[in-house]
């Protein structure tokens, strides 16, 4: 077979970082290729480095067995290479079809003047591919988050009108933010696309890469350290080589099940957030990991983020520890013992520029300080390396920023901002694994049941049924803002897929 | 770096960090260099000692506006705030003696807590609140003081000390610096100074962490009034006079003070030591540049060029992502 | 103060801008008087910042300045104190011009360094214009009147010196006073929103400076009014007597700004090198206005054809009486 | 069951419909909500309007109209300028002393009464061009050195201004240039050529802003400068051009100035900047960036110049006008971004 495109010894390195250590890989003419790897093992350095947006510091590129070099996304794409970005990469306030030919060389616009007509028409098409019925001229901030992604796809389809010749395109982590349908939607793209292209699709989920790719990579700080070929693998061997670590018994079941005799932690009656939703019931006991699911926009992020406080307005009663309460601001939630992790953890979670320890020590430091006033450095440095060694945060020391360290690594050391908290009594977690690898989810469950069986008590809404069933003790369904039914001792008596999925719809 | 150091200093990892980390102290090193070449005389303690206290209403308004400016926020109204306080002093002082100082000061505080507070319940930008304010202040000042200097006779105890020395030194510079260490064992110690920081890095995920911003917001304001306000009486100390316009025009200075000192305008990055040496190169840039005898207007243009060149030099751009 | 008699070399000079006709006059006057004892001139400019003064003074005393002769312009008076009493805590000699609150004096605030406070009478310049405003409108009708800073002494004056006339005017009524900065855009802004409000009740404008007079005339010309409508300024800038002499302004009180450079220059000059001894000056002789003149359509010809002769501001020209235009010590209580 | 199989399964479940989709609709500009949002400025406006035309019968004469549109061309084209830099999330400070420079070096080299210097047009060209340089300089500096845009433009405001101290001739410039003085006097109904000018570039902006690849992405660089970037697309040149245009119309604004005195003035730009910062705010332009325009920015010049000649038309106490304008701003902004508030949202 010849390569289409072909690194060697491709090294990356940051400002104290080694990103990438002398890659070889190689993309063959209409194969989809897929690449696994822990959290900050460099495979959307890679990405991105094929992508135009970084260059290596070492090491050849080659596209048809002749070197190249791209010096921004717009030379790659000129040379049929299109990424789809980890994070969103649509811009708000402009149109569809402005996103859709951003980063792409088009005649659109002549001397600096946009042709509307003609960007418009050529959006529609490739907005048909998509299955997206929306006008080309709609902000993008009007969209809903799935049709957004999948702009993010028609964004680097439309590479083939404009581009000559055979295609790269390169997914990085498409699906962690889909719906099962629009997986679906996506596969048949890629399988459509491999006429006349070869994408590398990246992703956390095993069964997605086996199900989409003829050929893996497996990546492990930033070196390549295996291959292997559709149908001589599986998901264990992969989760194995990736993680190091057998995949069976990864998540640890629960030691000691919720006393349900004791006082409730969280009463919550008719919740109401208008437009989200409706007269929403139900208990939380100590210690009790109560997961709510539900289709997307059916409520259950609103629900986390009323118990916080950080809805604009919410109506009905809640009641902790028995006394019945008005949250209207994190802080005061906090003054309760509650702590809650966003999903959004880039904009909502983390600060930026600031290293893992002060992110861990915001809001608790204080406890460890005198007089809630005064602080004790060293005491609480004390308590967050404590933390750092038991949820294994991989972190060059505690004074490291806190977004350089990898995605899942991200999510620990915000999770421990709360665990430090000594009066913490609920946390609500709001997608605490988008984006993570699966030994990083692991470690995450384990540690989170570790706390549910120390009296922590939790509300979860997680990525997959998978992960409800294996972490809840109750799992709550919500349909259109309301409860639709709940599934009680969840250990104990596994509720089939099926129930639970029927209960959503 | 030795170990103790690193721990001291954490977010310095290496020379690079270390250079720019001192860079604002180098260029005040240098400014000042520049002016004993220039001027030796300068060097004398009385010609310090005179410059300082010529300095401290400048001084203190940097480092009170620089609380605002580690949140991301900006108090264009401190320099208006010192005229309207140093003007109700002045006619306070008839009725009250020396009482009217910390009335004055109590207000300032009040008034400075209401505007952060405002900032987050109406949810408009501090600019335009303090553009707003920095309008109101200079009309009442004007109305109040029915557009006139007020004099101030001696015997206002607090004003007198301002105005004296003790030991040869300058009870104005005494009280910045008092000022300054008390701060910056606030921002350093305390919990409020954590959040302050926190609250500068991102205010939306510090608010999600339970950092109390409208409480936050509303401290740092309330210091950067009540340093202002302590700058209008400094001035007032200096010359027994208040008008209503006295010290508006320390707005822009005390900015660049802030600014040349390392702290960055979108905020989380900085401090009030920093403020304190962009504060002092600025008035050495004033100084030297008086002292060169350059013509007045090219004074300006020199003033420009150094803040252009010492802003490029300390800027830190690896802990600002983008730059507005 | 240290009656040095060797010859002070420097003679510095504080000006509010130098981006104007008034101080660069200033300047120029200064300048002759320097030029003609060998001496250099500094200026400092403050853009009206006190504090900016306050720090450059500072400088110049830091750097050790015994003896040395300052003609100073306090930004305010809230600064004047402060000025003279540095001035004379190190050691040198001040004039200042304009600025100085109503009740200190040279004689009785820093008064080994305070030499003297020249001014012009601005209660006279309001009142002057304010007579011409009146006769042009006949003695009867509405004028506005444009007002410079407003925590600012001339500001004052001026509009005492109208109130006068318009006492003595009885006819003539002020429609409406508004603030306007000493600024030209400001001036135009404003009597644009007269000329809609008071239509052709407005019969004149009294500007207390000859910037808002400029932009009043812009205003006015805009509406085809410039001429019809009378304006006074204040100053008697070489623009503001070209518009006299057109007729599209009715009058302007004349300073002499270069004497008032010259004499700060030289007072100062002549106690630091010794010439004088502030104690035997009077009190006439610190605290005196100079002579001006009201610039109007009959004298305006002479005013623009006068060219300064650099050897009447000369320091042994003015030397031969500093006072020689002196209009007379500044009534006590006013400043 | 593999994962596999379970995806497969809730594919039925994920069909539900999903709320604010928003499928057929188009802008929200044309939704009666999204109109009524961002009339906010023009209701206060109309609000301004009414209460002052209650308070003295004068003030909605078509004199007094005529008045408030010849005061509002000048600042108008300062802001629109403004607007290109406030849209993109920085700030540009030196407008006081660019239209200074521009005023006094189109005063000494048109026909004047100091210097003998007389280019016509050229001087204009100048002018202009001096604008624009300094403009692009403040771009450069802050785009591609990564200086703050705040502190940048406050060090070229020092800057410019004592250039334009620096190049007056002692005397004040009369011009004698009568067509460029009579852009300010012929009057074609009622108003002089410009207000038309102003309205023409307010025009000529909005195209621009709409139309263009510089205004558009002015626009993403304000809402997403990080994603922009990750598109490849070379920000620093929208940002420098965005500075450009303002120092260019900042300097036009000093231009205009010039013909509405007559006479050449180095401290020309007093009192443009803030003024015009706060009616770019005032019209719905953020200073964080991405939402607001030219549009914005005109209403709010109105609301600045109607409150100005109704505080003058109904005889404030002079001395609290300055006051009274400015809780005017707080209150017009809090009003026109009032519907934006949230919990999460943040504004510095
Ligand atoms: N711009 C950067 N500056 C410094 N270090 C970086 C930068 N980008 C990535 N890194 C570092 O490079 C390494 C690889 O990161 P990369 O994002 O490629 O990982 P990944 O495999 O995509 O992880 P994930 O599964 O979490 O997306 C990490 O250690 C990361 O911290
Ligand atoms: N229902 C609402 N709709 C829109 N905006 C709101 C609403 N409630 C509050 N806000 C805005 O959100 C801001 C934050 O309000 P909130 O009370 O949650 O926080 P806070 O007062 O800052 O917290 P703390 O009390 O801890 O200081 C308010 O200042 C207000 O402007
Ligand atoms: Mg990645
Ligand atoms: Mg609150």
């Amino acid at each position: 077979m010849n390569a289409l495109l072909s690194l060697q010894n491709i090294s990356k390195r940051f400002p104290g970082v080694l990103a990438l250590d002398e890659i070889d890989m190689e993309l063959r003419q209409h194969e989809v290729l897929g690449l696994i790897g822990q959290n900050g093992s460099g495979k959307s350095t890679l990405m991105k480095i094929i992508g135009g947006l970084h260059q290596p510091s070492a090491g050849e590129m080659r596209l048809r067995g002749s070197p190249v070099r791209f010096g921004s996304p717009l030379e790659a794409a000129r040379a049929g290479i299109g990424l789809v970005h980890q994070e969103q990469s649509l811009i708000g306030n402009l149109t569809v079809a402005e996103n859709l030919f951003i980063d792409k060389p088009t005649d659109f616009s002549r001397f600096g003047f946009y042709r509307r007509g003609r960007m418009n028409d050529a959006a529609r098409i490739q907005l048909e591919k998509v299955e997206l019925d929306i006008a080309p001229d709609t902000p993008v901030d009007q969209l809903t988050f799935a049709q957004r992604q999948m702009v993010e796809l028609a964004k680097v389809l439309s590479l083939e009108e404009l581009v000559e010749g055979h295609l790269i395109v390169l997914f990085d982590e498409p699906t962690s933010v889909l719906t099962p349908t629009e997986i679906q939607a996506l596969f048949r793209q890629v399988r459509r696309l491999k006429m006349r292209s070869s994408v590398v699709f990246i992703s956390h989920r095993m069964d997605e890469v086996l199900a989409i790719s003829d050929r893996v990579y497996v990546l492990s700080d930033g070196r390549n350290v295996a291959e292997r070929v559709k149908g001589a693998t599986d998901p264990d061997e992969l989760y194995e080589l990736m993680v190091g670590r057998q995949r069976a018994g990864s998540v640890l079941p629960r030691s000691n099940p919720p006393d349900k005799k004791a006082p409730k932690r969280l009463a919550v009656r008719d919740l109401t957030v208008p437009g989200k939703v409706e007269d929403v019931t139900f208990d939380v006991a100590s210690g009790e990991i109560v997961g709510l699911i539900g289709v997307q926009g059916s409520g259950a992020e609103a629900v986390c983020r009323a118990i916080f406080g950080v809805e604009d307005s919410h109506s009905g009663h809640i009641e902790y520890e028995g006394r019945p309460v008005r949250v209207s601001s994190p802080s005061g939630a906090v003054g309760l013992g509650i702590g809650y992790v966003p999903a959004e953890r880039k904009a909502e979670a983390m600060m930026k520029g600031m290293s893992v320890c002060q992110n861990m020590t915001v809001t608790f430091g204080s406890d460890y300080g005198y007089g809630g006033l005064l602080l004790s450095k060293r005491r609480e440095r004390r308590e967050a390396a404590n933390w750092v060694e038991r949820l294994k945060i991989k972190t060059p020391s505690l004074d490291h920023r806190i977004d350089q360290l990898s995605g899942g690594n991200q999510q620990k050391a915000v999770l421990s901002k709360w665990l430090l908290g000594r009066s913490l009594r609920l946390l609500v977690l709001d997608h605490p694994t988008r984006g993570l690898d699966p030994g990083a989810r692991a470690d995450l469950f384990n540690a989170i049941r570790r706390l549910a069986e120390e009296g922590l008590s939790i509300v979860f809404v997680g990525d997959t049924l998978d992960e409800m069933v294996t972490l809840s003790d109750t799992i709550l369904v919500l349909r259109d803002g309301r409860l639709s039914q709940r599934f009680d001792d969840v250990q104990a008596k596994r509720p089939s897929e099926e129930d639970i999925v029927r209960a959503m719809v | 770096m030795t170990p103790v150091l690193a721990r001291m200093f954490p977010s310095i990892r290496s020379a690079g960090d270390l250079l720019r980390a001192c860079g604002p102290a180098i260029v005040l090193v240098l400014v000042f260099a520049a002016v004993i070449w220039i001027a030796p005389g300068i060097l004398k303690w009385r010609a310090i000692n005179a410059l300082l206290f010529d300095a401290a209403p400048l001084l203190i308004l940097v480092i009170g506006s620089t609380l605002p400016v580690l949140l991301g926020c900006i108090d264009l109204s401190a320099a208006a705030m010192a005229s309207f306080s140093a003007v109700v002093v002045a006619l306070l002082v008839p009725e009250f003696g020396s009482a009217a100082v910390p009335m004055v000061l109590a207000g300032a505080a009040g008034i400075g807590a209401a505007q952060g507070w405002l900032i987050g319940r109406l949810q408009i930008p501090s600019f335009v609140m303090t553009l707003g304010t920095l309008g109101l202040f200079s009309g009442l000042a004007l109305y109040l003081s029915n557009a006139s200097t007020v004099g101030l006779g001696p015997g206002v105890a607090p004003l007198d000390f301002l105005g004296g020395r003790t030991h040869g030194v300058p009870n104005a510079f005494l009280a910045v610096v008092a000022v300054w260490i008390f701060l910056s064992l606030l921002l350093r110690f305390t919990r409020v100074g954590r959040d302050i920081y926190a609250f500068g890095a991102s205010e939306l995920a510090a608010y999600m962490s339970g950092v109390r911003r409208d409480l936050i917001r509303s401290c740092a304001f309330a210091i950067s009034s009540i340093c202002a306000a302590l700058g209008g009486m400094m001035l007032l100390s200096q010359t027994l006079y208040s008008a209503p316009t006295m010290a508006s025009n320390l707005l822009l200075p005390a900015l660049v003070g802030v600014v040349a000192g390392g702290t960055a305008i979108s905020g989380g990055v900085g401090g009030l030591s920093a403020s304190l040496i962009g504060g002092l190169t600025a008035v050495m840039v004033r100084v030297g540049a008086t002292i060169a005898g350059l013509p007045g207007a090219a004074q300006d243009v020199a003033f420009g060029i150094i803040i252009l060149v010492a802003v490029a030099v300390t800027t830190d751009r690896t802990k600002i992502g983008i730059v507005k | 103060a240290a009656m040095a008699q060797e010859k002070p070399k420097t003679i510095y000079l504080a000006v509010g801008t130098t981006s104007s006709e008034y101080w660069q006059e200033v300047i120029w006057g200064a300048q002759q008087v320097a030029n003609s004892v060998g001496a250099k001139l500094e200026v400092y400019e403050s853009g009206f910042d006190g504090q900016k003064h306050m720090q450059q003074l500072g400088a110049i005393l830091a750097a050790g300045c015994e003896g040395c002769a300052f003609a100073w312009f306090p930004d305010s008076t809230a600064f004047t104190k402060a000025f003279v009493e540095r001035a004379e805590a190190g050691g040198a000699v001040m004039t200042t011009m304009w600025n100085r609150p109503e009740e200190i004096h040279p004689w009785d605030t820093a008064s080994d360094a305070w030499i003297a406070n020249i001014s012009f009478d601005g209660v006279d310049s309001g009142y002057q214009n304010g007579m011409a405003l009146c006769k042009a409108i006949g003695g009867k009708g509405g004028i506005a009147v444009l007002k410079g800073t407003p925590d600012n002494p001339p500001s004052k004056q001026r509009e005492i010196g109208l109130l006068k006339a318009v006492s003595e005017c009885p006819g003539m009524t002020i429609l409406d006073t508004q603030i306007g900065n000493w600024g030209q855009t400001e001036g135009q802004n404003i009597t644009r929103t007269w000329i809609a409000r008071y239509g052709d009740q407005l019969k004149g404008v009294f500007a207390q400076n000859d910037g808002m007079a400029l932009g009043t005339v812009a205003a006015l010309r805009e509406k085809g009014l410039a001429g019809k409508v009378p304006v006074t300024g204040s100053d008697g800038s070489s623009d503001v007597l070209k518009l006299i002499k057109s007729g599209e302004m009715l009058s302007s009180m004349r300073i002499s700004s270069q004497l008032h450079g010259a004499v700060a220059a030289a007072l100062a000059y002549a106690v630091a090198s010794g010439d004088l001894k502030i104690g035997d000056l009077a009190q006439a002789q610190r605290d005196f206005y100079l002579v001006q003149t009201l610039a109007t359509k009959d004298n305006v010809d002479a005013m623009l054809s006068a060219q300064p002769n650099p050897a009447d501001f000369s320091y042994d020209a003015l030397k031969k009486n500093f006072w020689a235009r002196s209009k007379g010590q500044i009534p006590v209580g006013v400043n | 069951m593999t994962q596999a199989q379970l995806h497969a399964h809730d594919t039925g479940a994920m069909v539900s419909p999903r709320r604010g989709e928003a499928g057929t609709q188009r802008r929200s500009g044309h939704t009666a909500l999204g109109v009524l949002k961002s009339a906010g400025p023009i209701v206060s406006l109309v609000a301004m309007v009414l209460v002052f035309a209650s308070l003295t019968p004068n003030f909605v004469s078509a004199a007094n109209l005529q008045a408030i549109l010849e005061s509002a061309a000048v600042p108008a084209v300062v802001t629109i300028g403004m607007t290109f830099v406030l849209v993109q999330g920085s700030i540009d400070l030196s407008g006081e002393g660019v239209a200074s420079l521009a005023n006094i070096l189109l005063s000494i080299l048109i026909a004047n009464s100091v210097t003998a210097h007389d280019l016509g047009a050229g001087a204009i060209v100048v002018a202009l061009a001096a604008g624009l340089a300094v403009g692009a300089l403040n771009g450069t500096l802050y785009a591609y050195l990564r200086m703050p845009s705040l502190i940048v433009t406050l060090a070229m405001w020092l800057i410019t201004l004592g250039l334009a101290a620096l190049l007056f001739p002692s005397r004040q410039p009369q011009i004698l240039d009568g067509g460029f003085v009579g852009l300010a006097l012929h009057k074609h109904l009622g108003l002089s050529a410009l207000v038309y000018l102003a309205a023409a570039l307010a025009l000529v902006a909005f195209i621009v802003e709409r139309r263009t690849k510089l205004g558009r992405m002015g626009f993403a660089i304000g809402a997403e400068e990080a994603l922009v970037r990750l598109a490849g697309v070379n920000v620093n040149v929208y940002k420098v051009g965005a500075f450009a245009i303002c120092g260019c119309l900042t300097g036009l604004a000093g231009i205009l100035t010039a013909a509405q005195i007559g006479v050449g003035n180095p401290l020309a730009g007093e009192g443009l900047l803030f003024p015009g910062i706060a009616a770019c705010v005032i019209g719905g332009t953020l200073l964080s960036g991405g939402r607001g325009g030219v549009l914005h920015s005109l209403v709010g010049v109105l609301v600045l110049v109607t409150l100005r000649n109704g505080l003058v038309q109904t005889g404030a106490n002079p001395l609290l006008q300055k006051a009274i304008e400015g809780v005017v701003i707080v209150v017009a902004v809090a009003a026109s971004t009032w519907h934006l508030r949230r919990k999460t949202r943040v504004v510095k």
